[in-house]
């Protein structure tokens, strides 16, 4: 199925959720209201005809004047590719959407990766730690209003 | 009785597959060694290895071009225009220079050896070299320059330097906004030698011609390659003489 | 019985360990030898490669892929090239992409002679690991001769290669072929098919494909599991839709079908078909011609969007995810290294495993850290 | 002892001091002989490992193929700092390197090197030597637990477990040989298989002896620590074992109470089934036993490094798997073979 008509199926089962279908871009994709990732990600995985068993990869991004979470998938049975996108406001303690760990184990590490290095808040996450950081550094490197640290521990960079 | 006979099989294959194994170590236990006896004997760079960076000042026009193709800035680079009467000469490829070189150095601590500055280099005066013996002690002493213009009294070289180098990573460069840490201690410089003229094709080919240079696949010494397209034409066949070793100045 | 208190012990292995495979810390917890519990802990090796890849342009960004899957620099080279040749739609001239084929295979060869290698070494067999090193140097021989390089090649280039072929490399590349390919049969012999090899492999750290499939392993990993899953062949990237080869995936003939000795033997049997690969591209290959794209300048711009491609690693899945404004930086690099994504997996498999299991399992997942950590 | 004694003075000692003397002599010897053949093994393995790899191995030091290079080692080891971690039990720590090494350094005393050269030629020398190699547990649980390191702990439990298991292989196929020559007297085994090479145990009661001396020497390896065995210090998952810790001059204690071992094992092992001093051929038997069994040994070591260099390590349940259910049982049907043998044959 090419993503057209997976965007179309989308849109007639979870209609407002979808808010943006944008198929004339390089990577086709969706857009969702962050609050729907999670049951869109359950039923793509689900749904027999679109089979999505394997998160590709997951990343967040900040463009500078909005926060992004994409989603890629694929399935390995119809061979087919799908990728849909939230987009979160910059504002502070703003960018929380649903965890998808339980859709696909894989959302795992790259949720973690997305909160430590952009700062995506994953609700129902089992352990949203900082994976490549350490514990205690303070900010969210992929920012793009990130201030780089001038000492760390004493330890000047 | 399945028990019994994979009991005696797993001590069949335990033997066999060790006596497989010891056959192979034996093989090679009698085959010779590849190694090479690497402070003795040195392997032949090939041409288009890429070494320690060297800079031909005299063949340099100052573009910047290596400045700014340079993923981590490690060149620090400081020019001046030259009077319009001024003649400073032609490079080596016939090239008037326009601008006065006052410094050229290279932080040869932040360069990861990609190669860009040099393939972008317009009067092949970038290079480079062979020379991969590149450890050391201490710190000091790999800030290399290679300008041989000293600037006029009254340039102001301090300002020239922050205002002529763009910062363009801040990560590798975390530390750069303070002017003081472009500055050289005095005596750390590493010179290369006799910086105005290092042949590095002719120490190659010195290495080449030195006994016991022991070349890639066993073979006992390549033929001199033809010329690649992205270096300076090698003087072929030049006799090379035996104090052009490069290492260990 | 039931008076008997015993405790279990948590421990710490790694960072600094023989058989991490880089600066990997494992927190176990473990009952005896036996392991109830491991959590691996990374990021000791993060370098901000995604921050850089912001802040400097293309071109400048491929050396930095270098330096994630260090192994296998040339594929992540590629990984990257490929993605901004698909977000720009460059043309990449026909001897560039077959000197590609043949510098990604020899690549691969010499990642999966370290996974041979090293993994014997984790099993307790040192000379494998000299065997595989000793043929690896003669590949990285040949990448230094066209790159000048021999771990760090950026070598494939944005819209082609860096430099043409040398005089001669292709000969040498086939006589590297023609002694290598007698190899294989030798590291069967000595490590392989060894009785004590396939009692410390097979049955251990099994990895069912419902599993792998869920935690996004890819690679030889997956194939492992028995699932016929090769970017080269499903999703044919560059000309690897004009060569014959073979999928080779786990059959579990020693033990269960995703165990550690499946796994292995997937890479082993991947070495033939590089190889396979590598004789086809010498024959293929047009005696001359450009090997850089010729809208390629010293920068490169692409248009504005947002790019998910992927390739096959020695690994598995590499991808970038580039999201460009049509500046000559992108906006965001992301990486989706599959090391990343196959380690995730480990703290399901290692459950219950005894210690020397975990080394086992580990070294079978063949991690990079520097593509974990980035 | 008192043999040799009178052999070399023609006569019972005729004082105490004169017997000091001698025994001093005896340990110094011994030691010295110990320490030379240490790193002279060290230097082998190095050379069998390097060339087994396609290497070298030492070349530098001394000149020719590296000679001197495990006496620099050993100079190394004894210029290192000593330390000694700052939880561990302090004396057990100290004390550990020192049994270990006294119970390979021990066992030498009742190698028989030639029919009169044997230091203490008991009348009970393979069971001294099979008691007195057991010492070695001792040393090794006191440094895994001195340490008070987990690793270190971990290596010596397996180690403990791994060599108290194997005891019993190497002792039932020993016993064999035992029943065979009908004493316990090292001296007496060897000189049982005087004359041609197929009068030695190994070639003897076809199969059971041949089995009987592929059990020892499997077992030998297990005891010795070596691979496919060697699990105690399997760097790859413990690191180093346990001693992991030491340094210096306790850790040179360690590993030269492993070669010595090495030897000695192969020692007992060309003394039990391989003719001890004869050459095996009658016309050769002027050559000097000493001599003769050297060589016999260092082929047994040289095998065991060429074993090393070629196997992977096993598990730790799967090395007590083939003690208890391979090698045990075979060991017993052996002997029971061997006892029918010896009805047979008239020799009970």
């Amino acid at each position: 199925m090419d993503p057209a008509h997976i965007a179309e199926r989308l849109k007639t089962k979870f209609g407002d959720a979808v808010t943006e279908v944008r198929l004339d871009v390089p990577d086709p994709h969706a857009m969702i209201a962050p609050a729907h990732v999670a049951e869109i990600g359950l039923y793509l995985r689900d749904d027999p005809d679109l089979d999505f068993k394997s998160l590709m990869c997951l990343s967040g991004v900040d463009y500078g004047d909005r926060l992004g979470v994409a989603y890629h998938l694929h399935s390995l049975t119809h061979r087919h590719r799908f990728c849909y996108k939230a987009d979160l406001s910059r504002e502070p303690g703003a960018a929380r959407l649903p965890s998808v760990v339980g859709v696909w184990p894989a959302a795992d590490w790259h949720e973690r990766e997305a909160y430590d290095l952009v700062g995506i808040v994953f609700e129902g996450h089992p352990d949203l730690r900082r994976i490549l950081l350490p514990d205690d550094w303070e900010g969210h490197p992929l920012r793009k209003d990130y201030q780089f640290p001038r000492e760390w521990h004493g330890i000047p960079i | 009785m399945s028990g019994i006979t994979s009991y005696f099989r797993n001590i069949y294959e335990g033997v066999t597959t060790v006596l497989y194994g010891m056959r192979v170590t034996m093989k090679y236990l009698k085959s010779p060694a590849i190694t090479l006896q690497y402070p003795m004997e040195k392997m032949v760079m090939f041409e288009r290895f890429r070494g320690l960076l060297h800079n031909r000042a005299e063949d340099c026009i100052g573009c910047g071009q290596c400045v700014r193709a340079c993923p981590v800035d490690c060149f620090t680079m400081v020019i001046q225009k030259a009077g319009k009467d001024e003649d400073l000469g032609l490079t080596r490829d016939g090239t008037a220079k326009k601008l006065h070189l006052y410094q050229f150095d290279i932080d040869t601590l932040k360069c990861m050896w990609c190669n860009l500055c040099t393939e972008v280099c317009p009067t092949e005066c970038l290079l480079m070299t062979g020379e991969y013996e590149v450890s050391s002690y201490q710190r000091d002493g790999w800030h290399l320059r290679f300008a041989i213009e000293e600037p006029p009294p009254g340039f102001d070289m301090e300002e020239a330097r922050l205002k002529q180098n763009r910062i363009t990573n801040p990560v590798t460069y975390a530390g750069a906004a303070d002017p003081k840490s472009l500055v050289i201690p005095e005596g750390s410089a590493r010179p290369l030698s006799g910086a105005a003229e290092f042949d590095w094709m002719a120490s190659r080919q010195a290495q080449v011609a030195a006994k016991g240079a022991k070349a890639h696949e066993a073979k006992p010494a390549p033929e001199p390659k033809p010329v690649s397209e992205s270096k300076p034409a090698p003087p072929e066949s030049k006799p090379a003489p035996p104090e052009a070793e490069p290492a260990g100045e | 019985m039931s008076e008997l208190h015993t405790e279990e012990m948590v421990l710490n292995m790694g960072p600094q360990h023989p058989s991490t495979h880089g600066v990997l810390r494992l927190q176990l917890v473990t009952d005896g030898e036996v392991v109830r519990e491991a959590e691996p802990h990374i990021g000791y090796l993060h370098r901000c490669a995604e921050k850089i890849g912001e802040n400097v342009n293309y071109v400048q960004f491929v050396p930095y892929t270098d330096r994630m899957d260090y192994l296998a620099g040339m594929n992540c080279n590629y990984a990257f090239a490929h993605a901004v040749e698909q977000l720009t739609d460059l043309k990449v001239p026909e001897r560039a992409e077959y000197i590609r084929i043949l510098v990604l295979e020899l690549n691969r060869l010499a990642s999966h002679l370290v996974a041979f290698g090293t993994y014997g070494l984790d099993i307790g067999a040192f000379t494998p690991f000299f065997y595989a090193f000793r043929e690896r140097e003669r590949i990285l021989d040949l990448f230094e001769e066209l790159c000048g390089a021999r771990l760090t090649y950026n070598y494939v280039r944005i819209g082609g290669v860096m430099a043409d072929l040398t005089p001669g490399w292709l000969g040498k590349t086939k006589n590297f072929i023609d002694y290598f390919e007698p190899k294989i049969r030798e590291y069967d012999e000595l490590l392989s098919y060894n009785k004590i090899f396939i009692k410390r492999t097979a049955q251990v750290g099994v990895l069912p494909a419902d599993l792998a499939i869920a935690y996004g392993v890819t690679g030889p990993n997956l194939r492992g599991s028995g699932v016929k899953w090769d970017l080269r062949k499903e999703e044919p990237y560059s000309i690897y839709d004009r060569f014959d080869f073979d999928v080779p995936v786990g059959k579990g003939e020693m033990g269960i079908l995703g165990d550690c000795w499946d796994r292995y033997m997937v890479r082993i049997r991947e070495m033939r078909e590089s190889v396979k690969i590598i004789r086809q591209a010498m024959d293929g290959i047009p005696a001359e011609g450009p090997v850089v794209a010729e809208e390629i300048g010293k920068s490169v711009k692409t248009k504005a969007g947002e790019l998910y491609t992927r390739v096959e690693n020695p690994r598995g899945e590499m991808g970038f995810w580039v999201v460009s404004s049509g500046k000559d930086t992108p906006i965001r690099c992301k990486v989706r290294a599959p090391s990343f994504c196959n380690m995730s997996v480990f703290k399901e498999i290692s459950r219950g495993a005894m210690i020397a299991d975990l080394i086992a399992i580990v070294g079978s997942l063949d991690i990079v850290l520097g593509e974990i950590d980035r | 002892m008192q043999t040799w004694i009178d052999n070399l003075t023609g006569g019972p000692p005729t004082s105490p001091l004169v017997y000091l003397t001698f025994m001093l002599g005896a340990c110094v010897s011994t030691l010295g002989f110990i320490a030379v053949l240490a790193l002279f093994l060290i230097w082998l393995e190095r050379k069998v490992a390097g060339h087994m790899q396609s290497r070298l191995g030492p070349m530098q030091v001394g000149g020719w193929h590296g000679w001197a290079q495990s006496i620099a080692d050993g100079f190394k080891l004894f210029l290192k700092e000593d330390i000694t971690p700052a939880s561990a039990d302090r004396l057990l720590f100290k004390l550990a390197p020192y049994i270990v090494f006294a119970g390979s350094f021990t066992a030498f005393v009742v190698i028989p090197w030639s029919q009169r050269m044997v230091i203490a030629d008991m009348n009970i020398g393979i069971f001294y030597v099979l008691a007195i190699t057991s010492l070695v547990v001792v040393g090794i649980l006191m440094a895994g637990w001195a340490s008070n390191n987990k690793w270190s702990l971990f290596g010596a439990m397996r180690g403990v477990a791994q060599i108290v298991s194997y005891e019993l292989p190497a002792a039932l196929s020993l016993v064999a040989v035992v029943m065979w020559v009908g004493s316990l007297k090292l001296t007496d085994i060897v000189g049982s298989q005087a004359g041609w090479f197929w009068n030695w145990h190994v070639f003897r009661g076809f199969p059971f002896f041949t089995i009987g001396a592929l059990i020892y020497y499997i077992s030998a390896l297990a005891e010795t620590n070596r691979v496919p065995f060697d699990i105690p210090e399997a760097e790859s998952e413990l690191v180093a074992g346990y001693h992991t810790e030491y340094t210096g001059i306790r850790f040179a204690m360690f590993f030269l109470a492993e070669y010595a071992n090495m030897f000695l094992v192969s020692a007992i092992a060309a003394v039990a089934y391989f003719g001890g001093w004869y050459t095996g051929i009658p016309y050769l038997d002027f050559i000097p036993g000493p001599i003769v069994l050297v060589v016999k040994a260092l082929a047994l070591v040289f095998v065991m490094m060429w074993l090393r260099w070629t196997l992977p390590r096993l598990r730790v349940d799967q090395l007590m798997a083939l003690c208890w259910k391979y090698m045990i049982p075979i060991a017993f049907f052996n002997l029971i073979g061997i006892g029918i043998l010896m009805l047979i044959t008239g020799r009970a």
